[in-house]
């Protein structure tokens, strides 16, 4: 639940009337920000909550003076303590940003300048806007750094961002939108980029400074359970107006707008869903074996990426496999499926070894583990329609010309697509049909194991939900077995029998879902458990 | 909005639209050059007739007569289709070089992608002109030689740009789905890469055409281009090139010429890579 | 080099681009070689003359060595050439260094004077336009490079003297130096260099600033307070001169050796057209030394060009330095 | 023999005042030939021509000839001749001055060897000849004061110039001119003179002064061709000092080489101890700008240089537009040959090359590619203004007959020809090959043209069977044929061999009287013509251009620019 609320003053210090926004020309709407009014007062952490292309960003780049390239700030007034800016000058807004209201951005690593140091970028913001010495704006840059909780305040003052990690980036740029004090400080989506854990340090580190300093903070994010975590208000936008705001507790537990409903269902939660009411066709079949890994490793010469990795998989079981980002899981996937050449280790799929096969007979029989992908743009070809990719995957399958036609508008209808979808191109599909065809290609080859490499991190909430019941429909059809690989533990938890968390190359702990999620044994479990947001959603 | 459309889309922007009406023009002055051409290229007349001169037997010259007396505006229009054939050709022999080697080093990489590369930049840093000189003495002046110079002088490059794209390419997830379900590397290659770079290498064969008839411009100019009488600018140009200040008309058209060819392809490129770059956007 | 992050590398990466840089002058070399064996029989005809028998003729190969297999005349020519003998010209009678020498140094002058023209003038127009992309002076400066980038240097080189030298006679005609340095004679071909290859950077420079313009830290920039002038001095420009500083670097290779349509035109006594008559002449110990000096500074400029980056570019680590230069 | 017509008043008088330089015995066919000119039987011109070729004074035999000094050029000794008429005499030649001369620095190193005119007038300002031939070609003494010829014209006694100094301080003496002459004439000789001079035996050196020179068959012309390009008189010890002029330049001439850099340039001082009238300019420096004949005119037109070596049909226009420019022409015996090859395929078949010259539209040739500046060849070499020209009936183009020809020779419809050629001279030469591809095409020939580079046609020239090849200008039209058409000759690059011809040639070269001799001639062009052995449509003029502060140089037809009378005002 949301920290001790903090005594608000009572005049807000940034009030919104009627703000709109229009979009150009051929876009699928007019207006990006259509009337939307709110107010924020001093210390308290207003969430902005809607799903991409709700408006959100458009929003705060508009109550900044400094609208995304094509947009245009058309009616509505912005006042900050009694200053209105919609009709402020350029020189006049020059010493506002910054200093009296200040934004940090989602893409850390992008949103710092790459060929100047980062202590640098920090002790521009006092060269704007306060008359220092360089020695005293050295020395205020380098307690700044120090109260972001960064080691080494001199090396990192020191060092150009490719030099430091993700969430030391964001928090430089904390850093930096904070160095002036600023009375209001807008984030737009800071965490959305960042690991899990990293994430949870990062809202810690906000909410202490908003009690440290009393900063109005404009919070924008499409993660319920962030919102659930740090949010004073709520206010849920859609298609460019707030369909909803008030109190966070309120919003979380008694929404009023079914819009608001919708989106709270879809969040997957850490509770895995009844196993009973599944329609079962085809019963986990624990005695037969798809998938035997065992000892598995791969290693870019000192670095070991995979390291000894070794675990089975039953027909019509889902082992997730969750790690935060650089753990080798990804790299795991792409041994199995011999995309990459391992060091070591045996995989052997319904009992032949699959790695020793070369050439023709590999080709022949890979079909049994087929893969789907992370970006869903990337994974399909933008030339080709989708009825020839899922033909061509049928074709090579075994089937015959005029069969595989036939086999691909089955297939496209059991992922539950329209047969019209046969003649068009990717690019006329949205990300999370996009991913459907993709698995529909997969089945094209009917494999016994399918592999899922970060397949729904790239999609919303709602296309999340709906590929998991998808996957969980062909897993009790068809007896498929699942390798689900994943950053996110309560998208494990909604489809897996099994968990294997991963750290450092190796799995530090595997076992039944439900018994790694309520008693985990290892600390590194534990940590991901608790720095997974939204805990109060459950 | 599909990807054809795209195309006929990126014509629609000025710049694109006038290069599309002069690259059309002159191609299609090629096209009918025995119908468009007043006179016959070779048959000489009067010598040196001033633009717009007209003949004795009331044939109006508009563009002038050159030294021999033969009449520069046929000689144009032939010539425009000794550019359009050759350019094309030397152009499609370069291409046919730079993306076979360009696909193989791009997507086996290992020692191929090293041995192509270090090949590529040999070529690259051989003094093109010793080697256009040293073929047409050793082989004689003919269009196979231009063709051949041209071809050795453009495939490095067209080799680099093919292989960038391939490796970035690669590394796309549809390129690993088409593996893991055993496809055959050549489909891998024709099918899914090569369509997909067809958006850069349009826009880089636009400007190799350019490049091209500029090559040919330059060994006409230095003497070493197609054998005489054929109409060629570069050829006209130097032919011209020693009377140009008493008669401008004989260096300025070819000139004209050639520029607003290479100016139209220029364009061509620059609409069409506006269009590739904002449908990759897109997509 | 402090900048380049550090890597203890640099001199094995330097050392494996010298190493690349011999084997590709030793490749070239060889295929000059074989070229040139097309019509090995001519040399002996140049030196003779037209009217030499042919005994006379055969008695020279024999005395020169030319009758010699290919492959022992190319070893014997190689072992001079590394230590220092670089043989003497067929044509001029005169040691193939004492010829190159001057001639280098007369190009030299040719390229510094172009890039002293062409830099500032690319670069400026660049920046303006990619400043302000899609304003008029956008669509002008594009539209200028465009169509000066159209005309070959050959076409410029004539309407150029046409004007200047015959009509209103302001300029020298020819730049061949004969009695001292004349800076009036070398406007002619520097301003035809420029007219050529200013469009070209200026479009390049043009792309890489919109780009900038459009990253993520300008916004940044701009949303902690900058003015537009500071944005784009202290943050833009630093990372949209990269790329063009390190390709006008690479322009150096063709102001050697490319630009001989222009010094043949205005005979200006530079590299390009020394290398045109050895070439003419079948002058093959001056051709070889032209080549291995052409190779040599191709890759010099191409090395120099990497160190710059990775000097510009902090993010550009050696390792990847080193697989990077393939693609460039 | 036409009679020689009866009467003249002055026969009488011609043998008194007619006497030798030396002032030996009058040739016995000194007196026929004043009388048959007084008589106007033959053209007074050419008699004086012969009587200085037998070392009759001139200036004697002009006054019996009634002849003025019209052309005579400035000859370098003291007290003799007179300035060169065609210049205004008002004003004094001034002293000093650099003249920059746009001319092809070549590589050369034996003067005697020498295959380019270019390189010729380069050391023609340092070494000097036994004898100056005028633009009228009458012959003059020089190195050598005086000569005589025997009565059966194979002995030839020479006088040497008393007083000349080489520049390396040594006097000349009959032993420098033995020196050259053996090696002229030795087997090894590179040099063209081993074919010109091939009947001499041997040198004999009388004193320190004289000398006499043994022929195995008389050449009337002996002095004319010691006059040529390749003859000039190199020091003594020439080829043990390495045998390469330009790096030891030693010579008797009024200029002394300094800087020689091939393809740069090439400067020459006035040397001050010079023997004969010391010349007017300082220095000359000729300049290489390369074979682009426009750049030159650029370079002229912006005052860098004073003198063009030449230039083509197409800067004339050019060179028109600017007043300060002076154009110098001639009528030359220059011309393009466009000869084939009688031992390759299909040139083997007289009829094939008679087609090809009978399809030729001379006119149009000269109209198109040289715009009506230069006289109409006949196919034989041999030019209308040549002395020893015979007039034979004129050539008319018939289209037909070649066809028929082509249809006897195996070649019913036209046949597939290649010209090679090289542009050495100038772009009118792929012109002409331009249009007689066209008049070819009239007749189912189909030629096409192979240009290749200048430098590299050269190594070619002798090779293809069928090319063009440019001859520059001699004086007399048997010059050419004995050169280019003698079988088994140096510069023979049509492989003519023609034992008929080789007779003809030997009876025209010993004939003394011009008329006789060219009667002789006609036989030599008809056998040319009939064995059609080449295309040669026209004789060019020659034209060079100077600006208007050059004075008193002239444009001489073989391009033997002596630079001594020349001064900058």
């Amino acid at each position: 639940m949301a920290v001790a609320t903090v005594a608000l003053e009572a005049r807000p210090i940034l009030t919104v009337e009627g703000l709109t926004v229009a979009l150009p020309q051929g876009a699928d709407r007019p207006l990006a920000v259509d009337n939307v009014s709110l107010d924020l007062r001093r210390g308290e952490i207003l969430c902005i909550v809607g799903e991409s292309g709700s408006g959100k960003s458009a929003l705060s780049g508009a109550i900044m003076g400094a609208p995304a390239p094509g947009l245009k700030v058309v009616g509505g007034s912005v006042r900050l303590g009694e200053q209105e800016l919609t009709r402020l000058s350029e020189r006049a807004w020059c010493r506002i940003r910054g200093r009296r209201i200040a934004m940090i951005f989602q893409e850390p690593m992008a949103s710092l300048n790459p060929v100047i140091t980062v202590g640098a970028q920090i002790m521009e913001v006092f060269e704007l806007h306060a008359r220092m010495s360089p020695a005293e704006r050295r020395e205020r840059a380098l307690a700044l750094i120090r109260s972001m909780q960064l080691p080494e305040p001199e090396r990192i003052a020191a060092s150009y961002p490719h030099q430091l990690s993700g969430g030391q980036c964001q928090r430089v740029i904390i850093a930096m939108a904070l160095a002036m004090n600023p009375e209001v400080l807008i984030a737009d989506e800071p965490t959305t980029a960042l690991d899990v854990t990293t994430q949870a340090q990062v809202l810690k580190l906000i909410r202490e400074l908003r009690a440290l300093n009393d900063h109005a903070i404009l919070f924008i994010t499409h993660d319920f359970g962030v919102v659930a975590e740090i949010a004073d208000r709520i206010a849920v936008m859609r298609h460019g107006r707030i369909v909803e705001i008030g109190e966070a507790r309120h919003v979380l537990t008694q929404p009023e707008h079914p819009y608001t409903r919708e989106l709270l269902a879809a969040v997957p939660s850490l509770v895995p869903p009844a196993i009973d009411e599944q329609a079962v066709v085809v019963t986990p079949d624990s005695s037969k074996t798809v998938l035997a890994v065992s000892g598995l490793s791969k290693s870019y010469g000192p670095v070991r990426a995979v390291n000894e990795i070794s675990f089975d998989l039953q027909r019509g079981t889902t082992l997730s496999i969750v790690g935060e980002s650089g753990c080798g899981k990804s790299s795991l996937a792409r041994l199995i499926v011999r995309l990459a050449e391992p060091t070591g280790g045996r995989v052997e799929v319904n009992g032949g070894c699959f790695l020793s096969l070369r050439g023709r007979e590999l080709r022949a029989s890979c079909r049994a583990v087929q893969m789907i992908f992370q970006d869903p743009f990337g994974s399909l070809n933008p030339l080709r329609t989708v009825g020839a990719v899922i033909e061509r995957a049928a074709v090579l399958a075994g089937a015959d010309r005029r069969t595989a036609r036939a086999r691909a508008a089955e297939l496209l209808d059991r992922v539950g697509l329209p047969k019209e979808a046969l003649d068009r191109r990717p690019a006329a599909f949205s990300g999370g049909q996009k991913q459907r065809i993709g698995i529909a290609r997969a089945l094209a080859m009917s494999p016994d194991v399918l592999i899922a490499d970060e397949s729904l991190s790239a999609l919303d909430a709602s296309s999340q939900a709906q590929i998991l019941d998808l996957l969980r429909k062909l897993q009790s059809e068809l007896g498929l077995a699942i390798l689900l690989i994943t950053h996110d533990l309560r998208v494990a938890a909604q489809i897996s029998h099994r968990i294997a968390v991963m750290q450092g190359g190796r799995i530090v702990e595997i076992g039944p879902a439900e018994q790694v999620i309520n008693s985990p044994q290892h600390p590194y479990t534990r940590e991901l458990l608790e720095s997974a947001p939204g805990r109060g959603l459950v | 909005m599909s990807v054809r459309y795209a195309w006929l889309k990126s014509l629609a922007r000025p710049t694109a639209a006038i290069g599309a009406l002069l690259v059309v023009g002159w191609l299609l002055v090629a096209l009918l050059s025995r119908v468009l051409a007043p006179h016959d290229p070779l048959h000489s007349m009067i010598p040196l007739m001033t633009p717009g001169a007209r003949g004795p037997d009331g044939a109006v010259f508009w563009l002038g007569t050159d030294a021999l007396g033969r009449d520069v505006l046929s000689r144009l229009i032939f010539g425009a289709r000794t550019v359009v054939v050759v350019a094309t050709a030397a152009t499609l022999t370069a291409y046919a070089v730079g993306i076979s080697t360009g696909l193989l080093a791009g997507y086996f990489r290992g020692r191929v992608d090293t041995a192509l590369s270090f090949f590529a930049n040999v070529i690259l840093s051989f003094p093109v002109l010793v080697l256009y000189i040293v073929i047409i003495v050793a082989l004689g002046a003919s269009a196979a030689n231009v063709v051949l110079a041209v071809t050795f002088g453009s495939a490095p490059a067209i080799f680099r740009i093919v292989r960038a794209i391939t490796i970035d390419l690669r590394s796309r997830d549809f390129i690993a789905a088409a593996i893991t379900q055993g496809e055959s590397t050549w489909r891998i290659l024709l099918v899914e890469i090569l369509p997909n770079s067809s958006g850069a290498l349009i826009v880089d064969f636009c400007l190799r055409l350019g490049y091209s008839a500029i090559t040919m411009g330059v060994l006409g100019f230095l003497g070493l281009g197609l054998p005489p009488p054929t109409p060629d600018w570069g050829g006209m140009v130097n032919e011209g090139r020693t009377m140009a200040f008493a008669f401008p008309h004989l260096v300025l058209f070819p000139c004209l010429a050639l520029s607003s060819l290479v100016l139209g392809l220029s364009l061509l490129a620059d609409g069409l890579r506006q269009s590739a770059g904002r449908m990759r956007r897109v997509g | 080099m402090a900048s380049v992050s550090g890597y203890t590398s640099l001199p094995g990466w330097l050392l494996r681009r010298v190493a690349g840089m011999v084997l590709t002058m030793l490749t070239v070399s060889f295929l000059v070689f074989a070229v040139l064996e097309l019509n090995i029989d001519d040399v002996a005809v140049k030196v003779l003359g037209q009217f030499s028998t042919v005994d006379q003729r055969q008695a020279w190969l024999q005395e020169n060595g030319y009758n010699a297999p290919f492959l022992l005349r190319y070893l014997r020519w190689l072992g001079e050439f590394i230590t220092g003998h670089w043989g003497t010209s067929t044509y001029y009678r005169e040691d193939v260094l004492t010829l190159i020498l001057p001639r280098l140094g007369a190009s030299g002058i040719l390229a510094g004077a172009a890039l002293l023209a062409i830099v500032p003038v690319g670069l400026l127009m660049g920046i303006i336009a990619g400043v302000r992309e899609g304003s008029a002076v956008d669509r002008l400066v594009s539209v200028f490079a465009i169509v000066t980038t159209s005309i070959p240097e050959f076409a410029s080189a004539v309407f150029l003297t046409a004007l200047f030298v015959f009509w209103l006679g302001w300029l020298p005609g020819v730049s061949t130096m004969a009695d001292g340095f004349h800076l009036r004679e070398l406007i002619l071909p520097v301003s035809v260099l420029t007219l050529y290859s200013a469009g070209y950077i200026a479009r390049m420079t043009r792309s890489s600033m919109v780009d900038v313009m459009q990253s993520p830290y300008i916004r940044t920039a701009r949303l902690k307070g900058n003015s537009m002038r500071r944005v784009i001095l202290h943050h833009a420009l630093r990372n949209a001169l990269i790329t063009p500083v390190t390709v006008i670097m690479l322009q150096i290779p063709w102001l050697l050796s490319g630009v001989i349509v222009v010094e043949v035109f205005f005979a200006y006594q530079g590299f390009g057209t020394l290398l045109y008559q050895a070439a003419l002449n079948t002058d093959i110990d001056l051709i070889e030394a032209c080549t291995m000096v052409s190779v040599a500074v191709v890759v010099f400029t191409q090395v120099g060009s990497d160190l710059l980056y990775a000097w510009l570019n902090p993010r550009m680590s050696l390792r990847a330095l080193g697989r990077s230069s393939g693609v460039r | 023999m036409s009679e020689p017509p009866t009467g003249s008043p002055n026969a009488a008088s011609a043998g008194q005042a007619l006497e030798n330089n030396d002032g030996s015995q009058l040739h016995p066919a000194a007196r026929p030939l004043i009388q048959d000119a007084l008589r106007g039987g033959t053209d007074r011109r050419s008699v004086l021509r012969v009587l200085s070729w037998l070392g009759v004074s001139v200036t004697s035999a002009r006054a019996l000839l009634g002849l003025t000094a019209v052309a005579a050029d400035a000859l370098p000794w003291r007290g003799q001749g007179s300035r060169p008429s065609g210049i205004p005499q008002s004003q004094a030649p001034r002293q000093g001055g650099i003249l920059r001369f746009v001319c092809s620095v070549q590589q050369m190193t034996d003067p005697a060897a020498t295959t380019w005119i270019e390189a010729s007038n380069l050391f023609r300002n340092s070494v000097e000849f036994l004898t100056y031939v005028d633009s009228d070609n009458v012959t003059h003494p020089y190195l050598a004061e005086s000569w005589h010829p025997s009565e059966d014209l194979k002995t030839w006694e020479f006088k040497l110039r008393d007083g000349v100094r080489w520049s390396n301080g040594d006097r000349l003496t009959v032993a420098d001119v033995a020196f050259n002459i053996n090696r002229w004439i030795a087997p090894s000789s590179k040099s063209p003179n081993r074919t010109t001079f091939a009947p001499i035996t041997g040198i004999e050196a009388l004193d320190e002064l004289r000398f006499r020179l043994h022929l195995s068959r008389p050449i009337c012309s002996l002095p004319e061709h010691l006059y040529a390009a390749t003859c000039p008189i190199l020091h003594r010890h020439f080829e043990e000092q390495g045998a390469n002029w330009p790096r030891n330049p030693v010579g008797t001439g009024p200029f002394q080489l300094t800087d020689y850099h091939v393809s740069r340039i090439a400067v020459f001082k006035r040397r001050r101890d010079y023997w004969g009238r010391p010349a007017y300019l300082d220095e000359i420096r000729y300049l290489d700008l390369g074979t682009e004949v426009a750049t030159h005119v650029a370079a002229l037109a912006a005052g860098q240089v004073d003198l063009l070596y030449r230039v083509t049909i197409s800067e004339l226009d050019l060179v028109s537009r600017f007043p300060s420019m002076r154009l110098l022409t001639e009528p030359s015996a220059q011309t393009l040959v466009m000869r084939m090859q009688q031992d390759k395929k299909p040139y083997d078949d007289v009829r094939v090359r008679k087609a090809v010259v009978l399809s030729c539209d001379r006119e149009q040739m000269l109209r198109l590619a040289y715009r009506n500046h230069g006289v109409l060849g006949e196919h034989h070499h041999v030019a209308p203004f040549h002395p020893d020209y015979f007039r034979l009936p004129p050539i008319k183009r018939d289209v037909a007959a070649a066809r028929g020809l082509l249809a006897a020779a195996g070649y019913p419809n036209g046949i597939d020809l290649t010209l090679a050629l090289g542009n050495t001279q100038g772009r009118y030469e792929q012109d002409t090959a331009q249009v007689l591809q066209q008049n070819c095409a009239e007749a189912g020939i189909r030629l096409t043209l192979q240009v290749i580079p200048a430098a590299e046609y050269w190594t070619i020239w002798d090779k293809v069977p069928f090319g063009i090849s440019y001859w520059g200008h001699r004086p007399l039209g048997i010059m050419a044929l004995e050169l280019a058409y003698r079988s088994g000759s140096v510069w023979n690059e049509s492989h003519f061999a023609n034992a008929r011809f080789d007779a003809a040639l030997d009876k025209a070269l010993g004939i003394l009287d011009p008329r006789q001799r060219s009667l002789a001639m006609g036989d030599v062009e008809r056998i040319l013509q009939e064995e059609a052995v080449m295309v040669q449509a026209y004789f060019p003029r020659k034209f060079t251009v100077s600006s208007e502060r050059v004075r008193g140089f002239r444009a001489d037809p073989q391009d033997y620019y002596r630079m001594d009378g020349v001064w900058l005002a």
